[in-house]
């Protein structure tokens, strides 16, 4: 099927009729107002994106559409029917496969299962179980996955799991497919799978919806986007008629140069080794199972980068950091100082802050306050019999709510109830509230938009000049690239390279993590470059120049 | 959102008034009898005292996702020690001989929650379970203090406990008015009601945030273990008998009850002592409601079930949601109405 | 509950097949040796707690024997079922509840419930084939109201339980204030009646009822999508909602069957005593959470499985008998020693899961 | 009674097991009761194994079938409730253990089931209440008013002693129970019970409690109302355990009729009869009396529980 839509050059009026149509969509919760009148539209065969700022409604809307909210005004058509779904099931049903936000799963049934359940093959009126595990394996094959499928969910890491829900969700025949922020905890390469996936799935004429806070994505497998600020619509484009300087400009309404003095200072500041006091030291640090022993300084004021594939170690490396887990040989030094980390507790009295990954789970707690949530950690380390006064509290997430534009920024709001990036604001709020010496970020980028990126990398790197070291992990290669000074390499669970962060580029990494070794020349990346988002956003350049220019995307777009 | 989730149990509250109020015109008046208060109402607030106590430190149990199942049989001890205790001295009218006997009582109790507490929080057992073992193993532990005879105490300072009166104040309640209000000056007024609820909501992501889960556990069996023998002590007081068979029996029940009226998840997080204060009314309430109406014995479970399926279904959001819409309905009805005139 | 010191180790299993796609080299995994099968048996949240259950029920029993004359026989192992065979059953139900994460008090009510109904009808002349679907069907209808109350109304099932056990027990106290015989020849002869297995050992006609039932339950919870959902939504019912699963009906039909379970428990209960009592069963429902939990179900839902619950009532039944075998406790000792043999059987449960930390 | 151990000859005593089933301790009487027959039977020189069952048939039925394998002499136990025996029992007799009951009832057709049954009355024991009542106002021309305090409600006992009270009082019309309500045999029921009753109904003249411990709480409410338990408010209860004979000593109480848990004597001599091949009575009513405020002063010294 040819893409018919991107023909025209209008957005408006394409011939066929919308798979999808909402108008004039509301949904209000009490005190917020979070989609007002909203349209949106979306064509077989094409690849839609929903861009906006956290907070801006883009799973609001896609809940809406499958009936997990109930709507206050507007009408949903699906190929040309009116509907009105009163569950996900329904919407199901009806054609529409979803991957919502948070990974949605049941982390005590198998994998298998969390592919297939509600779909399972059957004979003599039972579940059966080996087509069910053939067919999921063929899935996961299908996204290069190899695990087992018998194996339980919540045994494998939360990018393992996104696949395991993406896979679900390609599973079904579906008319439209919608994937809310898949690849937020993805590495390039199975950002690449994914692709390939959907690039199949669109020739066969399904519509996809892709969320995603990366524009290289965005720009890479989208045809159309639909933009979103503040619950209401701004416009509908074709994503090769609109500069990222324009449509960031849309998003948050008004330029974006963050970045920019970034980008400049990145390079200018690389600590000087020679002078700079170590401040944590990890000597054979390791954990059966999980890490092998690895050496790893950190100096004052130093950024070190994790690097690796999915599953290389990075998360637990981190968290034998934080305290998390309990490290079974080595030892970590602060300032020279043997000290034990046995509980998160006695590492935060060390300030050493972790954020964790998986924020629903480890992160946020749901039910209480955003000033709850951000004086949580501070509070727990003074001690309970020391409450933080009324007042300072209030100051306290009132200034972080304001650095780093929290979404609504109502101090009182459940935490639950806020938007997936604003969460994790929260989260990177709580931490930078103990004022730590050591922050370990595992992807706290993850979900969050574009500007807040650029404020929370900003922020970053001041903490880091005035003396606070931080140990970051992020699956997007040319973030990790940007911050840090040095970038440690991890593979199968071993530290492979430690290297200065000055001449590396994304290319050199990547050959580093999968083969182990430098790259000298470019023969192992021929095939995987061009996968990879190498551009950094807003660094100025049009969009022509810097979107990835593979065969197969251009063969998508006119 | 807490004054919202209170509004039905208060109703329900004054609905069983109002049917005490028709069976029996007198049962609001309160006089003063001998400088003291007396009237239905008081009853109910002195026989509810045990209850309220025991169902405060529930109230922080369930909070961090916990149950205890122990407590009729904590506070069964409790009773039994101290009365052994007074029976056992010689001057067992004595002030010194009761303050011993409480004093006793009050810290095999501390060492009965911190087992609890150990049990769950150390061992990781499921509190249910957990507590269940203390719950039959207790029972049997208080009657092997009393012989499984019932210990009859002539001893009036610890008869005061129970059916003394205070300032004209019945003195059980003044001691539950005592623990509920430390209780809420001690969680609400420090940090701990905040990591209570946190870990009651998200234990990993609490534990991560430096909150001292197992110790809190410790603190909150310990101090549910606590209420559980002030409110056995007082039991036991009341009739001036230990009963060890008998006292604090299925009032885990009415204490989980009472919390969950109140509006506290058994889920865990989210606490509200004074929800917890009014379900342990209501279900006192009820209780005098049976007796004045005169509902026969053997309809009494009827009319409990009633009771508590009606304040569920009240409480419950689905209602509200029903109820919600048929008043915007009505709004609109009536908007059209003064429109149209 | 117990969530709260498991999640960072149960979260945290190194999984197997690991590795992202063809580059990924898999260090370990592969060629399991039988110990350490065995061992991860032991060891994996999902079959260890029924294993080790399993193996301490053994031991005990083993040590019974040699404490006790007569005690390591065929025929007082096949009493355990004899005497059991309703809490089998009520253990079957609450496993499907606890399992989605809810909770049954009403079981032990509506055991007397069903054994009043039983008696009263049965004693006016009407024909049992006719008693025991009118029990069945009422109980499941009982079932059904406590279903809708949790899922449309949100009530906690603690709480709807306990209305439920409340009304069941005051209409036993309706029905009848004192206990009735049954003289019924069908059910007499159920209740006597012996199913010779053989060197002297026997069953009840009860106990094939009972194994019927968890065979039932068994193949329901693993081989349908009924099952499934069940434990989807022990896993996360929003999770569940989200993928669009069946969750309202699932969890409503959880508490039918919970329902029609303690009707069925109730009949064979009344086989059992030949009568009906309005003050039977009372804490019955203690007995089977207990049994339901030892057998490794976690009260959160999600997780164990229906011979766990089994295993549970086993080893409740296997204290019993210890207890008459001692035969010289008091009243209290009798307490104190079933606590102590409770913690005894759950803190070697724990420590032989409890995984590295 | 059919084939038991006296077919062989009586056994030397130190030889005869006895197995015994006892409800629970769910009260002090219980209590009292297990004790006195401990007692006895060490005294006796007689072994006796010992079951509790927490006030639960099903354990009972299986502490039965357990003594019926180890193929003890003789069986006795107080059934929990009366009826649901013939199976259990149908087995012991087929095992040719003869079985005595003791305080309660079985109901069953088949009396071949039981060799004899000890044990006190208690629907007579409420008719002793109630014609104490009715002996007090027979000369009275208005109403009196009466509140009783039931036992558990579904307890043997609650029923039998409400009925047999309520059969005598019919005689006098102006007799009128104008509140019922369980106390669950607790002090504290009694009490809680009676303070709310009392606000409903301040001129009640007489209390009639299933139990002493019901009354006892009884006499709490009513000081606690300012009134004199005894002379404003008249009680009558049933039982005669030590407490509630010092208050009928102290004209708290009017009247109390006995209830003896003291059953260890008779029981020993049931088990010896059965030894030696003589059939026991039927029934034996225990040796139980009804106590007034002279014979309760007298009785008080010597009285053992
Ligand atoms: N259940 C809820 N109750 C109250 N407010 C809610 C609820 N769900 C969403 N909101 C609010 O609606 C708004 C839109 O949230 P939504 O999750 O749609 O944002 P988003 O565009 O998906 O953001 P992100 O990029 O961070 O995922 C936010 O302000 C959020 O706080
Ligand atoms: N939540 C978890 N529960 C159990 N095992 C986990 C979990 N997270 C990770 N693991 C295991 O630990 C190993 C490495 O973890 P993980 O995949 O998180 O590493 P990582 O380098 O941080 O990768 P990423 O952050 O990209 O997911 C893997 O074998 C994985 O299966
Ligand atoms: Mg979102
Ligand atoms: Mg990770």
């Amino acid at each position: 099927m040819e893409s018919t839509v991107t023909q025209q050059t209008e957005p408006a009026v394409p011939a066929p009729v919308p798979v999808v149509e909402m108008r004039g969509i509301s949904i209000g919760f009490p005190g917020v107002k979070a989609l007002d009148g909203v349209d949106f539209r979306m064509f077989p065969g094409e690849v839609h994106s929903l861009m906006g700022e956290n907070g801006a409604g883009k799973s609001t809307l896609i809940k809406a559409l499958t009936g997990v909210y109930g709507i206050d005004a507007g009408t949903i058509t699906l190929a040309g029917e009116r509907v009105s779904f009163a569950g996900p099931a329904q919407a199901q049903a009806a054609g529409i496969s979803t991957v919502y936000q948070e990974v949605n799963l049941l982390p005590n049934l198998s994998v298998a299962e969390n592919i297939m359940l509600g779909r399972e093959p059957r004979r003599f009126g039972g579940i059966d179980w080996r087509a069910m595990r053939r067919r999921s394996a063929e899935l996961l094959a299908g996204l290069h996955l190899d695990i087992d499928p018998g194996s339980l969910l919540g045994d494998h890491s939360l990018a393992v799991q996104q696949l395991v829900a993406i896979a679900r969700a390609i599973d079904v025949n579906a008319k439209v497919l919608i994937l809310d922020e898949p690849t937020s905890s993805l590495d390039a390469d199975e950002v690449a799978e994914l692709f390939r996936v959907i690039r199949s799935l669109k020739d066969q004429g399904v519509a996809i919806l892709f969320v995603s806070h990366f524009l290289d994505q965005v720009y890479e497998i989208c045809d159309r986007l639909t933009v979103l600020r503040n619950g209401t619509l701004v416009g509908e484009y074709l994503v090769d008629e609109l500069l990222r300087i324009d449509l960031v400009q849309k998003m948050i309404g008004k330029e974006l140069t963050a970045l920019d003095d970034l980008e400049h200072r990145a390079h200018a500041s690389v600590v000087d080794e020679s002078d700079a006091a170590t401040f944590v030291s990890a000597s054979k640090l390791g954990r059966r199972g999980a890490i092998e022993p690895a050496d790893l300084p950190i100096a004052v004021g130093e950024v070190v980068g994790l690097a690796g594939l999915l599953g290389s170690g990075r998360t637990e490396l981190a968290r034998l950091f934080g305290g998390i887990d309990r490290a079974d040989t080595g030892e970590l030094t602060i300032h020279g100082e043997n000290v034990k980390l046995r509980t998160p507790r006695q590492a935060i009295s060390k300030r050493i802050a972790f954020s964790s990954e998986n924020r629903r789970d480890e992160g946020i707690v749901g039910e209480l306050t955003v000033r709850d949530n951000i004086v949580l950690a501070l509070q727990a380390d003074r001690g309970w019999f020391r409450p933080i006064p009324k007042k300072k509290q209030d100051e306290l997430a009132q200034s972080y709510i304001q650095a780093l534009n929290i979404r609504p920024g109502n101090p009182d709001a459940l935490v639950r109830n806020l938007s997936g990036g604003n969460q994790q604001k929260v989260l990177l709020a709580r931490w930078l509230a103990i004022a730590p010496r050591l922050l370990i970020l595992d992807e706290p980028t993850r979900g969050i938009d574009i500007g807040a990126k650029a404020e929370i990398q900003k922020l970053v790197f001041n903490l880091a000049e005035n003396g606070m070291s931080v140990l970051f992990i992020s699956a997007e290669l040319e973030e990790v690239l940007r911050l840090s000074h040095r970038v440690v390499v991890l593979r199968d669970r071993n530290v492979v390279a430690d290297l200065e962060n000055d001449g590396l580029t994304v290319d050199s990494l990547l050959a580093l993590i999968a083969d182990g070794r430098v790259a000298s020349d470019d023969e192992a990346l021929d095939e995987r470059a061009p996968a990879v988002a190498v551009v950094a956003v807003g660094s100025g350049d049009g969009p022509a120049a810097s979107a990835p220019s593979t065969p197969s995307t251009e063969g998508d777009r006119s | 959102m807490a004054s919202n989730r209170l509004f039905w149990p208060v109703v329900m509250l004054l609905v069983l008034f109002a049917i005490n109020l028709v069976a029996f015109p007198g049962f609001f008046e309160i006089t003063v009898r001998d400088g003291q208060l007396f009237g239905s109402l008081i009853d109910i607030l002195r026989n509810g005292a045990p209850t309220l106590i025991i169902a405060v430190g529930m109230t922080l149990v369930i909070a961090t996702r916990g149950i205890d199942l122990s407590v009729g049989a904590v506070a069964a001890i409790s009773g039994a020690v101290a009365c052994s205790i007074i029976l056992g001295s010689p001057a067992p009218g004595s002030l010194a001989t009761v303050a011993v006997a409480i004093t006793v009582a009050l810290l095999i109790s501390l060492v009965l929650g911190v087992w609890n507490g150990f049990l769950v929080a150390a061992l990781g057992i499921q509190p249910i379970i957990a507590t269940l073992i203390l719950m039959t193993a207790g029972r049997g532990v208080a009657m092997l203090i009393t012989e499984g005879q019932i210990l009859t105490v002539n001893s009036p300072p610890f008869k005061f406990l129970g059916s003394g009166f205070w300032f004209g104040i019945p003195v059980a309640v003044i001691i539950a008015a005592v623990v509920f209000g430390l209780a809420a000056l001690i969680t609400r007024r420090t940090a701990l009601g905040m990591f209570i609820e946190s870990v009651g909501i998200n234990p990993e992501a609490s534990r991560q945030a430096g909150v001292r889960a197992r110790g809190l556990l410790f603190a909150v069996y310990t101090f549910c273990a606590l209420c559980a023998a002030i409110a056995g002590l007082i039991l036991t007081a009341n009739t001036a008998a230990a009963d060890a068979n008998n006292t604090g029996l299925f009032i885990e029940l009415d204490a989980i009850l009472a919390v969950v009226i109140g509006g506290t998840s058994l889920a865990g997080g989210r606490y509200s002592l004074l929800g917890t204060l009014v379900g342990a009314l209501v279900i006192q309430t009820l209780v005098t409601t049976v007796y004045t109406v005169g509902i026969p014995p053997i309809a009494t479970m009827v009319f409990k079930a009633a009771v508590v399926t009606i304040v569920c279904l009240l409480q419950s959001p689905t209602t509200a949601e029903a109820l919600s819409g048929f008043r915007r309905r009505l709004a609109v009805r009536s908007g059209k109405g003064v429109a149209a005139s | 509950m117990t969530k709260l010191l498991e999640a960072p180790t149960t979260n945290r299993q190194p999984r197997q097949g690991r590795g992202t796609g063809p580059r990924g080299t898999a260090p370990t995994g592969s060629g399991r040796r039988p110990l350490a099968a065995a061992f991860g048996l032991l060891t994996s949240p999902k079959y260890g707690p029924v294993t080790v259950t399993g193996l301490l029920f053994v031991a005990i029993f083993v040590i019974g024997g040699f404490r006790y004359r007569g005690f390591f026989s065929g025929q007082v192992f096949l009493n355990l079922f004899v005497d059991n065979a309703y809490l089998i059953v009520l253990a079957v139900g609450m496993t499907f509840v606890i399992l989605t994460g809810g909770i049954d008090l009403s079981v032990g009510a509506v055991v007397a419930l069903s054994g009043m109904i039983a008696a009263s009808l049965l004693q006016t002349g009407w024909s049992p084939g006719v008693v025991i679907p009118i029990i069945l069907v009422l109980t499941s209808v009982l079932g059904l109201l406590v279903g809708l109350m949790v899922h449309v109304f949100k009530v906690q099932p603690f709480i709807a339980t306990l209305a439920a056990m409340f009304l069941a027990r005051g209409l036993c106290y309706v029905i009848s204030q004192s206990s009735i015989s049954i003289t019924d020849p069908t059910f007499v002869q159920l209740a006597v009646s012996r199913i010779p297995l053989g060197a002297g050992l026997s069953i009840t006609p009860s106990v094939i009822i009972a194994l019927v039932v968890v065979a039932l339950a068994v193949w329901v919870l693993h081989g349908t999508r009924f099952g499934r959902t069940v434990y989807a939504i022990g896993g996360g019912e929003q999770s569940g909602l989200l993928m669009g699963l069946p969750v309202a009906r699932t969890k409503v039909l959880v508490y039918v069957i919970s329902g029609f379970c303690s009707g069925l428990a109730g009949v064979l209960f009344t086989f059992y005593t030949l009568s009906g009592y309005p003050l039977t069963a009372i804490g019955t429902e203690l007995d089977a959470i207990a049994a339901v939990v030892i057998g490794g179900t976690l009260l959160t839902g999600g997780y164990g499985f229906v011979l766990g619950s089994v295993l549970g009532v086993l080893v409740l039944g296997v204290i019993q008998t210890i207890l008459t075998f001692e035969g010289t406790l008091s009243s209290w000792w009798t307490k104190i020693f079933i606590g102590a043999l409770l913690l005894v059987f759950i803190i070697l449960q724990k420590v032989l899961t409890a995984r590295r930390r | 009674t059919s084939g038991n151990a006296a077919s062989d000859g009586p056994k030397p005593l130190d030889e005869l097991v006895v197995g015994f089933a006892q409800v629970g301790a769910e009260s002090g009487w219980r209590t009292a009761n297990t004790k006195d027959i401990q007692a006895s039977f060490e005294e006796a020189g007689i072994e006796l194994k010992f079951s509790d069952a927490q006030q639960k048939q099903e354990n009972q039925i299986k502490a039965i079938r357990s003594y019926i394998q180890q193929q003890v002499d003789v069986i006795a136990f107080s059934p929990v409730v009366e009826t649901g025996w013939d199976a259990v029992l149908n087995e012991a007799k087929a095992a040719g253990i003869p079985v005595v009951l003791t305080d309660r009832a079985v109901d069953s057709q088949d009396d071949s089931l039981y060799v004899s049954f000890l044990g006190s009355d208690f629907v007579a024991e409420g008719e002793k209440a109630g014609q104490w009542v009715l002996d007090e106002y027979a000369d009275s021309s208005e109403s009196v008013k009466i509140i009783q305090l039931e036992g558990t409600t579904g307890a043997a006992p609650a029923i039998d002693r409400a009925e047999g009270f309520a059969e005598v009082i019919a005689e006098n019309p102006n007799l009128e129970v104008v509140a019922s309500q369980t106390g669950d045999f607790t002090r504290a029921g009694g009490k809680q019970v009676t303070e709310a009753l009392l606000k409903s109904n301040p001129d009640v003249d007489l209390i009639y409690a299933h139990n002493d411990d019901m009354g006892l709480g009884a006499i709490e409410a009513i000081e606690a109302a300012g009134m004199e338990p005894g002379v404003d408010i008249k009680i009558v209860t049933v039982d005669a355990v030590k407490d509630g004979m010092q208050a009928l000593a102290d004209g708290k109480i009017n009247f109390i009729v006995e209830c003896s848990p003291l059953l260890g004597k008779q029981l020993v001599d049931i088990v010896k009869q059965i030894n030696d091949g003589e059939a026991p009575e039927k029934r034996i009513i225990t040796e139980e009396t009804t106590f007034t405020q002279e014979e309760a002063i007298e009785a008080l010294p010597t009285r053992q529980y």
